[in-house]
């Protein structure tokens, strides 16, 4: 246990459950607090998640295709609820099609994330960046 | 809420009615089910999905069709076209967008709007509902071929009335298939009982002169779903629509990897279906079957894509299923180009062609694997038919709740989530941990035996990592995973 | 020209060599024998061709190798690197050019300056005799994987003195394989004299410490040949290869098509290789086996010939080869750039990856082909070890001369022509006419009986249009052709 | 029969002979006199064999990608043994590689060449060509 909390969900219409539930397997193996607001999760329910287990990011999943739609706001909302400090990731499937990654990952990150995940990502990755960011050593 | 396996009066079914057709704007152009079904005759046979299958399965031909489905009607058309034509599809589909699969038309309203404005679609699918009855016409009859709605809602009630008004012959989903792994907490007695009414509504039109085909959707959540667990679901939906009336069923599944269990896996699929509808005194239904090709997650590499996508193909060709749903080699990073799904479709068409004067021969093997599905899936049938006590309908949701019925890594808050599916050392799809799920202590020991084999082979235990490396194992490039995949 | 099928003495051999050394001016830097063998000795045990093969027969793995060669020497180690790495390849080719083939290296220089010049490969493979022993052991220094010259040449002693003096452990090719579908005039005595030349010089590598591995050409024409024809020829070249002293033999086979008939013919295959050379005292032999994708007339489209390609992988991977030889989907085309040639790999291998832990299993139709098969090619082998008087060599210059041993479309004057192939009804190759193939009447009758069952089904005389619209088939995107596939 | 003589042959040091069968077949089906010279043929063998049996038209294959070279100089050459009018068609895959054929097409019409086939045409659209270019009726 490292103490540190992760709220995880995938946004919007999205039901793809898969990766979620990986995700949460990975995170707690890692020593993470996990928590998972599941599938088809809107914006305030990730807010309202991570006000509540005073977590330290969130990690957004989109698989669906309406990932950017979705994700529209968010970082506003989060300052809008207090949550200035939070760390943003998003990943998945993030937008429709393929797409050149460089340029989905700008948009994102324009959006208000940290940091945006190419299509197949291994949850590792997200890991040791989390670490990094969180200044949790390995 | 009442439920109950039995055909819906004429009454429940049109007061049902009046209530759906409120549901959104365009439901009072459909509000004349006569005029409906007038139309619905006047498309030509030609275009009839219930027939092109029933002919493909006498003439024991594999029928090819893809997914796709963009926002604006033109476009839409335009993209069909060119599957129909360059794609050489044989069945087409109208593949619906997420909002209108959660009944929220005013998002749909707001996508479209925006698609019109850019000039691409905003949408993951065509939002039928809002595009209402003459949209839809304007779809099948601007083409040569029968088109389907594929989706995943769990209340397509509106939906139904408005595709088929339209003459499109052919609805995917049912009351566990478009729930489970598609909805967090939509109530199963109301999917059951919302999807009777879908079934109702086919066999209306069908009593009336225009056949239509109902598919339930087989994979489920495509990601290591034991071939018993899908086929027990397959059957029970297939059961449900005929209580209601429907004569042309697809049964469905989804592609596991191992070639021996995915060709026992059809057959025993078809055969129990069969076997099933006779036993519950359903006569002269026309049974086809669906082969989905690999439904989890897809290679990155489009060689490798190719790969899988052929490989399948190689499966259904032998199985000789009666239609394959096509993957596209742009599968792992999101909706195709419609190159991209042309060429997923050249490829499997190719494969079935080389294949189409082949089959597989029985084999010993064959034979065994045929023999464990077959026990499985009726230790789960039977099981639900007993929970519901007697009642088919009642039973799928008192299963739910004991785990009778469940399946692996669905979202659905009504799913017990119990069992564990992992692959043994040959990649088939075996039972980690049955859960709650109700098989004989022979079947419980072959389905751990054949995982302990794989646990020698790959020198580690029997538990859930296997099921996560297998999770990541055909896009690493392999059937069954191996110590490290997840890691990678 | 005097022929035996006996081991050359070291005096025939030595003698041989001093004339084969002059033939080119590269050869005297390959005069000392004992130096070339201590040279290849110095090679990595991981680099040797020979070993690699039994290590994956052993583990039961399929190997992939491509086809590739151009003029050059630094690009053609970057074109290897590249198919070796971003291509996965096991084992790595250098294909040589045409002009090589025919011993024409006059013809290379210039087409080696012209390369030069244009910074391109105006050359269809790798001249290595121009390039000589330090140009090919370049080569091999620079990768890591066993290198294999594959080529078509009917005298290849100089270049098979030059290539395993540079450490490459396997030649493919063989006295009727190299000439037959290569050559238009080159006497078949010569041809095999010169191929025991080249076993003897391999089995002196390998008494001498250096595994070598020889490989007949299995799919000679590549076009609709009879699986007991291509195995006849195969398991003679393997016993002509066995008798000068080879142990490690890789006997191929081009796919058909039929998947039953492709797993029958490689079973059959391996199991008569195994059982003759017993038969005839060769102990301790490694046979292994290799596998070529479709050898005829490509689908020009890309997603059609990804098709074609992992269709064939699927056969290989059920049939438990040792190595495939992959196509590219550039095959209709032309020679393939180097991206498309990793694609057919990285597919191919994708294949093999789903596929490696199954197999096909026994059952009563596999059985019986295997039998077919296995029955035809006994009535070849003995008929031509009668026509040679008990002496093989002899037997097979005697059998194309009574066509006994006859090779669809080659193009030498000494091959018959006098068989006709044709697909039957489920696409497996059948002797339409079987010339003076000495098949017993119940073979004959047994193919004929095949083939009017495919002409009752297509509504057609069993007839020559069948074969012509066979070959044109699988381009067309079928497998048996259709009575208009030549015409389109 | 129409009369006409047409000589076949692959070019070079090209063994392909598959082709070259089914063209000997279908020109021959097709009521012309063929003269098949077989694979391995050099420009000398085509040139003997057209003046030796008066033909009217020389189909050259070419498969193995030597093909440009070995078909430089065959009109010149033609010119000189007094086969001024003699109609060239190439066809095979005459080219190394995957290459845009309009351009091929052009190279070998500068080498006289009346016409050139693209990969894996049909030999029928050659015959249709070859009756129209000697005025033969359908
Ligand atoms: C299985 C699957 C389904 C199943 C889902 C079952 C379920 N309930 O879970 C079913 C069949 C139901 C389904 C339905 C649909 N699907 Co779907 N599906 C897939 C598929 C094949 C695999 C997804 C999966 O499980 N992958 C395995 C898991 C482990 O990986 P993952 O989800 O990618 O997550 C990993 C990484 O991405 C990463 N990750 C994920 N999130 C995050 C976040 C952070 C912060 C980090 C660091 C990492 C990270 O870590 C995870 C674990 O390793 C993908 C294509 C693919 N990838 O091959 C399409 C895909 C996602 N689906 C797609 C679509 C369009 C749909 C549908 C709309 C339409 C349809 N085709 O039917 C519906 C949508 C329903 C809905 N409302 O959401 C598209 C999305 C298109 C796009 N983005 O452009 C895809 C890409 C297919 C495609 N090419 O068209 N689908
Ligand atoms: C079978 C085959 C072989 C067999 C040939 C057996 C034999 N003796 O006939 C074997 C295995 C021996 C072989 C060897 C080689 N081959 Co090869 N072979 C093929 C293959 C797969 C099919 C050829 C065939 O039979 N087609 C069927 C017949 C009916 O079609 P066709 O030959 O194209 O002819 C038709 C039309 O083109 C047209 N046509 C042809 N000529 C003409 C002329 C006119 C005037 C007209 C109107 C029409 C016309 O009409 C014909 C009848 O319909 C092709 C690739 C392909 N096409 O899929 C490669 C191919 C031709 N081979 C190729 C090569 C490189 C070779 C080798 C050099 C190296 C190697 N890979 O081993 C050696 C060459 C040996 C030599 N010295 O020639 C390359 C050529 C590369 C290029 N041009 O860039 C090809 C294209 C494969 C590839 N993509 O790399 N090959």
């Amino acid at each position: 246990m490292n103490s540190k909390t992760i709220v995880i969900g995938v946004i919007g219409a999205d039901v793809h459950a898969v990766g979620n539930k990986i995700i949460d397997y990975a995170l707690t193996q890692a020593g993470f607090k996990v928590v998972n607001i599941g599938v088809l999760s809107t914006q305030e329910d990730f807010i309202n998640a991570a006000i509540e287990t005073n977590a330290d990011a969130i990690f957004v999943s989109s698989l669906y295709g309406h990932g950017e739609l979705d994700c529209q706001g968010l970082r506003e909302k989060c300052d809008e609820a207090g949550l200035e400090n939070i760390i943003l990731y998003v990943g998945g499937n993030i937008v429709v099609g393929k797409q050149d990654f460089k340029e989905v990952e700008e948009r994102f990150k324009k959006l208000g994330f940290n940091r945006a995940y190419a299509p197949g990502v291994k949850i590792e990755t997200g890991i040791e960046d989390i670490k990094l960011d969180l200044n949790i050593d390995k | 809420m009442e439920l109950e396996n039995k055909k819906l009066t004429m009454d429940e079914f049109l007061k049902t009615r009046e209530e759906v057709l409120k549901t959104w704007s365009t439901g009072e152009q459909v509000a004349d089910l006569e005029k409906n079904i007038e139309y619905a005759r006047s498309i030509p046979k030609s275009k009839n999905f219930a027939l092109k299958l029933k002919k493909a399965k006498h003439n024991q031909i594999t029928l090819t069709q893809p997914r796709a489905g963009v926002a604006l009607v033109e476009n839409h058309i335009g993209l069909l076209r060119y599957l129909s034509e360059e794609g050489e599809a044989d069945l087409l589909p109208t593949t619906i967008d997420s909002y209108t699969r959660l009944n929220r038309y005013e998002n749909c309203e707001l996508g479209l709007e925006e698609s019109r404005r850019n000039g691409r679609s905003m949408l993951n699918g065509f939002p039928v509902v809002n595009h209402g009855v003459f949209g839809a016409r304007k779809v099948q009859e601007n083409l040569d071929k029968p088109v389907q709605a594929r989706h995943g809602t769990p209340d397509a009630r509106l939906m139904s009335e408005i595709i088929h008004a339209a003459g499109w012959t052919s609805n995917e989903g049912g009351g566990i298939s478009y729930n489970i792994p598609y909805s967090k907490d939509a109530p199963l007695d109301k999917t059951i009982k919302d999807w009777q009414y879908c079934d109702r509504l086919a066999a209306i039109y069908e009593e009336n002169g225009v056949p239509i085909n109902r598919e339930p959707f087989g994979p489920l959540t495509g990601t290591l779903v034991p071939p018993s667990m899908s086929n027990a679901v397959a059957i029970i939906e297939a059961l449900l629509a005929a209580e209601q009336g429907v004569k042309h069923i697809t049964v469905g599944y989804g592609q596991c990897g191992n070639q021996l269990q995915d060709i026992a896996a059809i057959k025993a699929l078809e055969q129990l279906t069969e076997y099933s509808l006779e036993k519950f005194g359903y006569k002269n239904r026309i049974i086809t079957t669906v082969f989905h090709q690999w439904m989890g997650g897809f290679p990155k590499d489009e060689a490798k894509a190719y790969a899988a996508i052929s490989n399948a193909s190689v499966t259904a060709a032998l199985a000789r299923v009666t239609k394959v749903i096509v993957k596209t080699p742009h599968e792992a990073f999101g909706i195709p180009t419609k190159e991209a799904n042309a060429n997923g479709l050249k490829c499997t068409k190719m494969v079935l062609n080389l294949m189409a004067d082949q089959k597989s021969y029985m084999s010993k093997k064959l034979k065994e694997q045929l023999n464990i599905i077959k026990e499985e899936t009726e230790c789960i049938l039977d099981a639900v038919f007993d929970a519901g006590k007697g009642d088919m309908a009642n039973g799928v949701v008192e299963a739910f709740k004991r785990g009778i019925l469940d399946i692996p890594f669905a979202p659905s808050k009504h799913n017990a989530n119990k069992i564990l599916p992992a692959r043994d050392a040959y990649g088939a799809v075996r039972y980690l941990d049955s859960g709650n799920v109700p098989l004989t202590k022979e079947l419980k020991s072959y389905n751990r035996y054949m995982l302990e084999k794989r646990a020698i082979v790959q020198k580690r235990p029997v538990d859930f990592q296997m099921t996560v490396d297998d999770i990541f194992a055909i896009s690493e490039g392999r059937l069954v995973g191996k110590p490290d995949f997840s890691k990678r």
